[in-house]
């Protein structure tokens, strides 16, 4: 029952959902096994939050390092909750003018637009550190990292200006080809890479997921 | 003050916790982390639960059960409820006795991936691509078109080479596998000078907020 | 601890696997230039064209209405398209619209389904009876008077049973997947497929052993994506792998996740990887745990984590976003050994840049065949080669007809049309 | 004497190496807040990839049915938004229908936002447009790219109504459309999952639709192999990918005032590439010696 059932049900839903997409009037089980996956999808956050507000209760309850934050954390998750399926006008929750959005669009929205503008910094510190034309093949990235960091920003349409601008146009020659060619080698091999991943998985041979006792 | 100017003082005191971190971490980050990380859980539970749970499940159910009422007759959405049961089952992980059931909803949100993604990608990823692969060496009077196309023929034809892993990479072999990993690196050069680009463009994005929007410096 | 014990080489000498994907080919090309024969449906005729003078009071009819059943649904549609009126945009410019109507009968009955604004040139008539033979006609609308088009032809909607425009999808699906299916059962009975070294996975042995030395943490990070990613699956198979050498050398592994799904299959792997390592009771349900699902507090926490704990060895094996850079860069400046992999062409560069060892896309789903060692799952890989080796076959095959056309000026098949349908 | 120069030289070499990280934190903000102090307008050539997108949309006829898919939330604001504004200003130009919707459940309200922008033009005011006849807004659905499946079968499938709960069926744009077969172009804006990789796999490889696409600049090198094999019209990458495209449709805004703060800021980092470089190469030589 433990290992059978996840591995019957993988491959049932797996071979179900490739062949709908070849036979129409199955689309009506694949609709279905799409919905579902939603709700599960859905089941499984709220698992995720559960656990969160367990260990920040847990960290709470005894008094480890830091445990105020964890009050932070707990109070935050709250306030928005109650807030967001109570106090604004439910479906709706995202409306300009409800609580809901006030919240969102001042503590959400620039936490989180910081937190990706902070990568702004880490990519300056990481070019400085790390990028390294140790052989060819790194030389080679470095090279048409530069070529495109000057040639897409004006500063190479000027620099460049007495060669014909060829540095704007060097940036877009290596986007539409050698770029192009690389990228091109990678999602195939990707492809492969997942289709036959998938049929590991469907076939009951990549059982990672069902693991256990 | 008015709801809309507290609100950028607080979104702008917050950036600054954030932006903190940079010098070093420190009590004012670790407040803004933790607020984040409650806030974005809390978020993401009212999404889920106006978006995915209340249309796909409630609804549905409602529906049935009214069908059920009104016409007196069973509707087919009350298979939603199985949808919901798997649903329960993941909850269950939280019960240490019974937690394996949680994997049978796992295996079925496998097996919905497996399906769908090894249709998509073979597709899209793989055929669509070989198809634009497939170009003539030598376009007549377009010198541009011409080496254009070799290029992409090559880096291609090379790079799916050096994916190969049944085979050593050793002579023409490992020689057609050197050059396609130039390519590759090459695309990696580009992802980089873009993504660089992205994120100044992202900074520029919070710098203007606290200089223009929060201080109206300019 | 020889690292391919089970991995040794194939026979030298003819590749069987050669033959076998030639063989592929013809049978491809064959059932695809069927399936072309299959996929030419007769479409409708368009009805002659019949000059209308123009009128100086009403607007010129549209012309050319064609009806047809939406092909490979699950019928009770049909599409209708036309040409413009010429008043329509030039002329008279006077066209405010278009009215679509509907008869079963060629000469009388329309009624009227459905407006469209002017500049539209196609209607999805969403309410038909399936086999049953409906005209259409399209009326021109200006404020000088109305238009008629002469009618479609008939055309009528129906169920499909199978979606013929993907037929050479299917095909080749079929070969792939029994290409690769095949590999895996042929490498149950015959021992010994060789998979060629990837580098990263090399060093796993190395970065678990300087983590027992320096008596410092391991941090395996599967992505911040869920169970319904491959890449998430590969990854949280290569944590397998990762715990098992750990409880092997008594090293100190935790598993942070963003997702709980992802928690959940960890812990399981983990717990199953310390039972085969015979330490079932060095493991405990704290070495995995869930962070949060937003993204930018997962790498916000982590960050964290890394200052905090400063691990010896960092993995990053999974589907990663933005967050990819923060990690590798922070991991780096407090000196850990990173093994990183992932499909994310965005991320790579980073992990390249940062990371002492990358498995680059295909690489990482290589990796958890490679690891388990599984002769099954190498087989898959094997599989895989036989697509890739079709792939390029058809790409060189393809370039040399195409290139042979332009400079001898030859007629030789052009091979994308064999995927046109698709 | 050569000795102690050597001596030296290694160490400044190698002090530069492990300079503070806060110190190039530092030169980032600087080069990043200074510029935006000045209020320039740079000049740059459009290229080839956001004519197209500018041409694909340059070529419908008035009254063709444009939907417009914002896949992003606020934190991507920067680069898209001046996008999206583009986007509407060029299409309410030409007379299309906009149809609206979004697959990241923040998307439909950016969407709002440009539009209010977009109004305060004064000859896209003087149009006088109307919602439900010129322009709607179908609002989020969840469901990634199943949501785009759907749509191909039919719109309703996914958007039975408008986001104001108005039924497809009582909105005079949406009158005899259907699914993709009654859209001219689908333009969509998106900033990681779902989006244009899934626009593409879904809509444009199933449903042959014609697509063009607004991307982060992260996002976009990975879509020059969709443009190449014209599963993808063209692209708009990043802010500059904005700035060019407001240059296009001649109405530069703000993309294009923040390019003078992206150029700095690239310039910088070039700089550190190089300086980090000839560190690493003279300690290596140093060793080598």
């Amino acid at each position: 029952m433990r290992r059978e059932v996840p591995l019957v049900l993988t491959a049932i839903v797996g071979i179900t959902m490739i062949i709908a997409h070849f036979i129409p009037p199955l689309n009506i089980l694949k609709n279905l096994f799409e919905d579902w996956f939603f709700i599960i999808a859905a089941f499984a956050i709220y698992l995720g939050i559960l656990n969160l507000i367990l260990i920040n209760g847990d960290k709470i309850y005894k008094k480890q390092k830091g445990w105020p934050f964890g009050v932070v954390v707990i109070l935050g998750f709250l306030v928005i909750t109650v807030i967001g399926i109570f106090f604004s006008g439910g479906k709706s929750f995202q409306d300009p003018g409800t609580p809901f959005y006030y919240i969102y669009m001042n503590l959400y929205y620039p936490l989180s637009a910081t937190m990706f503008a902070l990568l702004a910094f880490f990519v300056a510190s990481a070019s400085y550190r790390a990028f390294r034309a140790r052989n060819v093949e790194a030389s080679m990235l470095l090279g048409a990292a530069f070529i495109l960091m000057l040639g897409r920003v004006p500063i190479g349409y000027w620099v460049s200006a007495g060669l014909g601008h060829a540095l704007a146009y060097a940036a877009d020659w290596i986007m539409d080809f050698p770029q192009t060619a690389g990228q091109r080698a990678i999602m195939i091999g990707i492809a492969l890479g997942v289709v036959s991943s998938a049929l590991r998985v469907i076939l009951g041979l990549e059982r990672a997921y069902s693991a256990g006792e | 003050m008015s709801g809309e100017v507290i609100g950028v003082w607080i979104g702008a005191i917050l950036t600054l916790g954030i932006f903190s971190f940079l010098y070093k971490d420190n009590p004012f980050y670790k407040f803004s982390e933790a607020l984040f990380v409650g806030i974005s859980a809390g978020y993401w539970f009212v999404v889920t639960f106006w978006q995915y749970f209340v249309p796909k499940f409630w609804d549905n159910l409602a529906l049935a059960y009214s069908e059920l009422l009104t016409k007196g007759r069973v509707d087919y959405h009350w298979i939603y409820l199985l949808g919901g049961f798997f649903g329960v089952l993941m909850l269950l992980r939280l019960v240490p006795k019974i937690g394996w059931l949680s994997r049978w909803s796992l295996a079925f949100i496998v097996g919905t991936t497996a399906g769908l993604q090894f249709t998509r990608y073979l597709e899209s990823n793989g055929i669509r691509q070989v198809v634009g692969t497939i170009k003539p060496l030598l376009v007549s009077g377009n010198m541009n078109a011409t080496i254009g196309n070799i290029i992409i023929v090559v880096g291609t034809f090379c790079g799916l080479i050096y994916f190969f892993f049944s085979k050593e990479h050793k002579g023409a072999f490992g020689g057609a596998a050197r050059v396609g990993i130039w390519f590759i690196m090459i695309t990696f050069g580009a992802f980089f000078g873009y993504t660089v680009m992205s994120r100044m463009s992202l900074l520029i994005g919070r710098m203007d907020y606290l200089f223009g929007i929060w201080l109206g410096l300019y | 601890m020889s690292k391919r014990e089970n991995v040794t080489k194939a026979r030298a000498g003819k590749s069987v696997t050669l033959d076998l994907s030639f063989l592929f080919l013809i049978f491809l090309a064959l059932f695809l230039l069927f399936g072309q024969s299959i996929l030419a449906e007769e479409v409708p005729t368009a009805q002659e064209e019949i000059a209308i003078p123009k009128d100086s009071v009403l607007p010129v009819p549209p012309t050319n209405v064609i009806a047809k059943d939406i092909p490979n649904d699950k019928g009770g549609a049909i599409t209708i398209s036309w040409e413009r009126s010429a008043d329509d945009g030039g002329g008279a410019k006077n066209v405010t619209g278009y009215e679509i109507l509907r008869s079963t009968k060629r000469d009388e009955g329309y009624e009227h389904i459905g407006n469209v604004p002017p500049g539209a040139t196609s209607f999805s008539d969403n309410v038909t009876k399936d086999k049953v033979l409906y005209f259409y006609k399209i009326r021109a609308i200006s404020p000088t008077g109305t238009s008629e088009s002469e009618p479609s032809a008939p055309a009528f909607s129906k169920r499909q049973w199978f979606d013929f425009s993907r037929l050479s999808l299917f095909i080749l699906s079929l070969i792939i997947g029994f290409a690769i299916f095949y590999f895996i059962e042929k490498a149950k009975s015959e021992k010994g497929l060789f998979i060629r070294k990837i580098a990263g996975l090399e060093a796993v042995d190395d970065a678990v052993g300087r983590a027992t030395e320096m008596g410092r943490k391991i941090i395996f990070i599967p992505g911040i994506m869920d169970m319904d990613s491959m890449q998430t699956i590969a990854g949280v198979t290569i944590l397998g792998r990762v715990a098992k050498l750990a409880a092997e050398y008594e090293a100190k592994l935790e598993v942070p996740v963003s997702k709980s799904l992802v928690m959940v299959t960890c812990r399981e792997v983990v717990k199953e990887a310390y039972l085969n390592a015979g330490r079932p009771d060095a493991y405990n349900d704290d070495m995995v745990y869930y962070l949060t699902d937003d993204q930018f507090a997962y790498a916000a926490a982590l960050d964290g984590i890394f200052l905090r704990d400063r691990p010896a060895a960092v993995f990053l094996q999974g589907q990663f976003y933005a967050e990819a850079l923060i990690l590798a860069e922070t991991a780096n400046s407090v000196g850990a050994i990173q093994i990183a992999g992932t499909a994310m062409p965005t991320q790579l560069p980073f992990f390249v840049a940062a990371c002492d060892y990358t498995l680059i896309g295909e690489e990482l789903f290589a990796a958890s065949a490679y690891l388990s060692k599984d002769p099954k799952l190498l087989g898959s890989l094997k599989g895989q080669d036989v697509g890739k080796f079709i792939f390029l076959l058809a790409i060189l095959i393809g370039v040399v007809f195409l290139t042979l056309n332009s400079v001898l000026g030859l007629n030789l098949p052009d091979l994308r049309e064999l995927f046109k349908g698709i | 004497m050569n000795e102690t120069t050597n001596q030296e030289k290694k160490t400044f070499w190698e002090k530069l190496l492990s300079i503070d990280r806060r110190i190039i934190f530092l030169f980032i903000a600087v080069a990043i807040s200074v510029p935006l102090f000045f209020k320039t307008s740079l000049d740059m050539p459009v290229s080839p990839v956001v004519q197209e997108v500018y041409n694909a949309i340059d070529k419908l006829r008035a009254g063709s049915k444009v939907l417009v898919s914002f896949d992003y939330d606020p934190s991507s604001m920067p680069e898209l938004q001046p996008m999206a504004e583009s986007f509407f200003r060029q299409c309410f130009r030409k007379n299309l229908k906009v149809i609206i919707m979004g697959l990241w459940p923040q998307g439909p309200l950016q969407a709002n936002i440009a539009l209010e922008q977009v109004f305060k033009d004064e000859d896209i005011k003087a149009k006088n447009l109307q919602y439900g006849i010129d322009y709607v807004n179908l609002g989020f659905t969840a469901g990634n790219e199943v949501v785009i499946d759907r749509m191909g079968h039919d719109f309703r499938e996914s958007y039975p109504a408008d986001s104001r709960g108005t039924p497809l069926s009582e909105i005079p744009l949406m009158k005899g459309v259907r699914n993709y077969d009654n859209i001219d172009l689908i333009l969509n804006l998106s900033a990681g999952y779902p989006g244009t990789m899934e626009w593409v796999q879904y809509a444009v490889d199933v449903f042959h639709v014609k697509l063009a696409a607004g991307n982060t600049a992260v996002q976009a090198p990975s879509m020059y192999p969709y443009i190449q094999t014209g599963q993808l019209a063209g692209v708009l990458g990043g802010m500059k990918g904005g700035a060019e495209y407001e240059i296009a449709i001649k109405n530069p805004a703000k993309a294009v005032s923040y390019m003078f703060s992206q150029a700095i800021a690239h310039a910088v980092i070039c700089f550190f590439i190089i300086i980090g470089n000839i560190a690493f190469f003279s300690l290596r030589k140093k060793k080598t010696s």
